[in-house]
């Protein structure tokens, strides 16, 4: 179809669909009238049972626990993916060190104020990543959100202009194990369900008081493989996507 | 037993990121090994599921979270013995895919056989679970490995293309099933399928119910690649190395029309109830222009796995048609005819990987003749082929003899023609491939030569020595093969399906056993005997598929001699149908939207 | 609906509608990252700060890095490609 | 008023749907995406949502406390995650897809017209 064609095509059919969407949304109930029979029970069977107090955290890493399991394998496997896909041009990375200075690693586009601040950022990065992922039971964040923000302080000194340094902190084959490690410790902690209680991903920990840093069981256990997995996972596609950029970017084009 | 259900799911989880971490470190012996037991033990676990699950059903509360005052708060496996043989199925045809790819290529560093396992435990996941969330997480994660493996052979770029058309449609498709449970989930307050189908019994269908079954459907329907959201498969399909095509063609696809047939029989049985008429209706019409478009294209294509694609859209319509007419009758007929195609289709796939590995190439005309030396695999395609044909008595034939008389005891005789139409079309296609490569038979020049570019592949996938075919890559299609024939013959196979089936399609019982725990009898489901009118449209199918066969390889100066009219026009109405399926992913979104729009206004319009 | 909130989905509506919109690649990965911080203030007061904070990190640090990483990639690319034209002529 | 989210969410819907069709570009494809994206976390959060509803994190509100839904919010946080992954991998492909067409004008690939 010409470009013509395809948007004649949609003005038909977009306007459609739209009709369709919006005549079923509208048996939706009103917003803000809403009272769905699970949210309700979860909502006073997650802190009694379980003494976690962020609601959401505990349907995420205790009642669908197995949800995100799949999620962090649909993580994981995008991540393999990535990896396959931008496999050709990793094939430089050993001559790195040896073929040039530490200057020409330098991030291009990192002025001086961008490096101080972001060295300043690491720290505090990585102490907002630690809290995140232990506290995710008990407040908003988890996991997930701790392994973006971990994954971000070493981001932090390619900022700062550091390619090398990132490489050093962060080698290859550490962060594809930080993320197969997390991963694997996710589906095992379910195992761990099964062997001493009687059904995957059931809890087998005590529980501890509610509010307290080691308490609601396996949650935390849970919360901190996917903070492991989820840092490896977007520092390896990052540097997966910077390697082309630094790497490639000169010699092999 | 039931303490092994969430295996399936576990085992290749816990194996792949092994595989994947020390791939590069490991010898590639054992790669294959550790990838190859998983897939043997997942198929172990999900035959004892199926077994055990076809004395009596039973669910698997994750995590040990039970229904809570009746209402279930955890997810569900919901294990009945056409889910976890589906799983089984997918076991076996990931197990198949890796054997062949033994001698087959190079992995990369533990990467692809990573990836194989997690599509393996997304299947599984996909066909055990009873809670439509985690229906689409395992949705999502086949999609996610599947685009990856799609585009393996990144040095090319029809490869490139395919994954990224792939991956657009389909994620698009998920997005709808995202809004579906969202509207379900206000309208029930449950995820769990069960639950939001006991919850909708006893009301009318309204227009939200409604949409949201057209958004799930359009999910699915885009993963099975019903026309017109099918664009994407003859893309990924045709670009793919061959051991994925095998896992994409075999089951992947099939498993969409799995789910449309789950999510029906399980949350919609109930509130369409009084509207079964019109929506079979609407699917059949789905499923015979999908199954019309899929095998003429089929027949217009000279790229080998590009037409194998199509022949599968084809037959997709085939089952839309099956699943379409509602009844637990043709349902066991899908799943004989699944389990016949997927096999068949497989082997196919992979006697194409033998043509790619000696000669670079899949273009029918550039391979005239030169199949000559490769006597066991010209066998090995023509079987193929004809058992494509579903002849007497096997696996397929079995499966569409069921079908064809579901579809005349609902009113819907016409079907057969149909099915015997797409049967000898997308036949009659392979069968023409094998003749013009295998025996060197009809004109060795296409008759557009601009067909043939893409065909060609300028870094090949297959492992180097070329001057012979390692015996496994001839092996393991041979028992594919066999398996087909052999499978609808088993004594007892055929009922077992029925009944399997019967108990799928009760919506009631299902409820009943999945939210509590009640033990439901199996349904009593009548023998179904092959009539000899079935024998003999079989026989007249092979002879038409046999006869398609001849007239695309011998038949153009016959052609040449119709007045110019009808070549004109026949002409310019093939270019149009080429022309839609331009490679252009706007085109095809473009036509996504008009699918879901016609979907839904037609289901809204005749559904109240 | 609160006024706050109308005001955060009107954000959003326009937000969404203008990285649609926006055929240029850089400046919409730009937009995006406004998108997302408008959708995760929009999230905060529909009362969901998980999702509000999976969001920042996501659309502030996650995506953006990529994309830019990606924008840059291509720009590389498109530039060898010229230069290798111009001299070949 | 009380139909906004749900008839935002559509338009989003739709309107990405159409930057995915008028596109030239294959990053403006996929950026797109993530507004179709986008429609189903609007959808998910408006159903959950009730009014004077708090978050559900119970550690320091009075026992009686309304609270909104929390299940959609974790079904938010998956779709999330896959927006992410997918965004991932779309962009590895484009990158791929300039090495090898020299464009990503999706009109310029050519590799798979019929």
């Amino acid at each position: 179809m010409t470009r013509r064609g395809r948007l004649a095509l949609f003005a038909v059919a977009g306007p459609g669909l739209l009709a369709v969407l919006v005549v079923g949304l509208h048996g939706l109930p009103s917003f803000g009238d809403f009272h769905g029979v699970y949210g309700l029970l979860v909502d006073r069977i997650e802190p009694g049972q379980r003494h976690a107090t962020d609601i959401v955290t505990a349907l995420n890493f205790d009642l669908r626990a197995f949800d995100t399991l799949g999620e962090e394998f649909i993580l994981f496997a995008s991540v393999t993916g990535v990896a396959l896909l931008l496999r050709h041009l990793r094939h430089a990375e050993g001559d790195l060190e040896r073929s040039r200075s530490v200057a020409d690693h330098r991030f291009a586009g990192a002025s001086d104020a961008l490096r101080v601040m972001s060295l300043v950022l690491i720290p505090l990065l990585v102490a907002l990543g630690v809290y995140l992922a232990l506290h995710g039971a008990l407040t908003p964040g988890g996991g997930f959100q701790a392994g973006i923000v971990l994954a971000a302080g070493p981001l932090a000194i390619l900022l700062a202009g550091r390619y090398l340094a990132l490489k050093r902190v962060a080698p290859q084959w550490a962060l594809e194990a930080l993320d197969a490690v997390g991963a694997t410790a996710y589906a095992a902690i379910g195992l761990g369900g099964l062997i001493f209680a009687s059904a995957y991903l059931e809890n087998f920990l005590p529980l501890g008081t509610p509010g307290e840093l080691l308490s609601a069981g396996m949650m935390p256990l849970n919360s901190i493989a996917v903070g492991l997995e989820v840092t490896g996972a977007f520092l390896l596609t990052w540097t997966e996507f910077l390697d082309q950029d630094v790497i490639v970017g000169r010699d092999e084009l | 037993m039931a303490v092994l259900s969430s295996l399936p799911v576990v085992v290749p989880f816990m194996l792949a990121p092994l595989l994947v971490a020390v791939g590069a470190y490991a010898p590639r012996w054992s790669e294959d090994a550790l990838a190859m037991v998983g897939a043997v033990a997942v198929l172990v676990i999900c035959l004892l599921l199926a077994v055990h699950a076809g004395a009596r059903p039973f669910v698997y509360w994750m995590g040990g979270w039970r229904p809570e005052r009746g209402v279930a708060i955890g997810i569900a496996f919901a294990i009945d013995p056409l889910g976890a043989g589906m799983a089984a199925f997918a076991a076996v045809m990931v197990l198949a895919a890796l054997t062949y790819s033994l001698r087959y290529f190079d992995a990369v560093g533990g990467l692809f056989h990573g990836l194989m396992l997690l599509f393996l435990a997304g299947m599984a996941g996909f066909c055990l679970t009873g809670d439509l969330f985690d229906l689409v997480v395992f949705f999502e994660l086949m999609s996610a490995v599947a685009y990856a493996l799609t585009a393996y052979r990144i040095e090319e770029r029809a490869p490139i293309q395919g994954a990224i058309n792939f991956a657009v449609t389909n994620s698009i498709g998920g997005y709808a099933m995202f809004i579906a449970v969202a509207m379900l989930y206000a309208r029930t307050g449950q995820l769990n399928m069960a639950q939001i189908g006991a919850a909708l019994d006893g009301h009318r269908a309204d227009p939200l119910v409604i949409v949201s079954m057209v958004l799930l459907l359009l999910g699915f329907l885009t993963k099975a690649a019903a026309v017109p959201l099918h664009f994407w498969l003859a893309d990924a399909h045709a670009v793919a190395p061959v051991p994925v095509c095998v896992l994409f063609s075999g089951v992947m696809v099939e498993l969409g029309i799995y789910a449309v047939a789950r999510i029906y029989w399980v949350i919609f049985a109930g509130p369409l109830a009084g509207h079964a008429e019109a929506l079979r209706a609407i699917l059949v019409a789905l499923g015979v222009t999908t199954a019309l478009l899929g095998a003429v294209m089929c027949v217009l294509q000279r790229h080998i796995k590009r037409l194998l694609a199509f022949s599968t859209i084809s037959h997709v319509g085939v089952f839309v048609c099956g699943v379409g007419l509602l009844g637990s009758k043709a349902l066991a007929g899908v799943a004989a005819f699944v389990v016949g195609h997927g096999l068949t289709k497989a082997a196919l796939f992979m006697l194409c990987g033998v043509l790619l590995h000696r000669f670079r190439t899949v273009d029918e005309y550039d391979l005239h003749g030169r199949g000559r030396e490769l006597r066991v695999a010209g066998v090995l395609f023509a079987a193929g082929g004809l058992l494509l044909a579903a002849p007497p008595p096997f696996t397929e034939f079995q499966g569409k003899s069921l079908l064809e008389s579901a579809s005349s005891g609902a009113g819907f005789g016409w079907l057969t023609a149909v099915f015997a139409v797409v049967s000898a079309l997308t036949a009659g296609a392979v069968l023409r491939v094998g003749g013009r490569v295998f025996l060197g038979w009809g004109p060795s020049e296409g008759p557009d030569p601009q067909q043939a570019r893409p065909a060609h592949e300028r870094v090949d996938e297959t492992r180097d020595e070329r001057d012979h075919t390692p015996p496994l890559m001839l092996i393991v299609p041979g028992i594919l093969l066999t398996a087909t024939i052999v499978l609808g013959l088993v004594p007892g196979a055929i009922p077992w399906l029925s009944g399997a089936a019967a108990r799928f399609t009760d919506h009631r019982a299902y409820a009943a056993w999945v939210l509590h725990g009640r033990t439901v009898a199996w349904p009593r489901v009548a023998p179904s005997h092959v009539s000899a009118g079935d024998v003999i449209i079989g026989l007249l199918t092979v002879a038409a598929a046999v006869a398609v066969a001849g007239a695309g390889l011998f038949g153009r100066p016959a052609v040449a001699r119709l007045p110019q009219g009808i070549r004109v026009g026949g002409g310019g109405a093939v270019r149009r149908l080429r022309r839609l399926h331009s490679g252009h992913i706007g085109d095809y979104i473009a036509w996504w939207t008009t699918g879901a729009g016609v979907l839904g206004g037609a289901c809204l319009l005749a559904l109240r | 609906m609160s006024a706050l909130q109308a005001v955060a989905l009107l954000v959003v509506v326009a937000g969404g509608t203008a990285v649609a919109l926006t055929p240029d690649p850089l400046r919409q990965t730009l937009l995006l990252s406004i998108y997302g911080l408008a959708l995760a203030i929009l999230f905060f007061v529909f009362q969901a700060p998980d999702v509000a904070l999976s969001e920042i990190v996501v659309s502030g640090v996650g995506l953006p890095v990529i994309v830019l990483a990606a924008l840059r990639k291509l720009a590389q690319d498109r530039a060898r490609r010229d230069s290798e034209e111009e001299s070949s002529s | 008023m009380s139909f906004a989210p749900y008839a935002a969410a559509a338009w989003l819907f739709v309107v990405g749907l159409y930057g995915v069709i008028a596109s030239s570009n294959l990053v403006r494809t996929v950026l797109s995406l993530t507004v179709v994206q986008s429609a189903t976390y609007l959808v998910l959060l408006g159903v959950g949502y009730r009014h004077g509803g708090k978050a559900p994190i119970v550690a320091d509100i009075p026992k009686s406390s309304r609270l909104v839904d929390p299940v959609t919010q974790v079904l938010v946080l998956t779709d999330v995650v896959i927006e992410a992954t997918v965004l991932a991998l779309l962009l590895a492909l484009i990158v791929q897809a300039q090495k090898r067409f020299g464009s990503i004008d999706p009109a310029r690939l050519r590799a798979l017209r019929d």
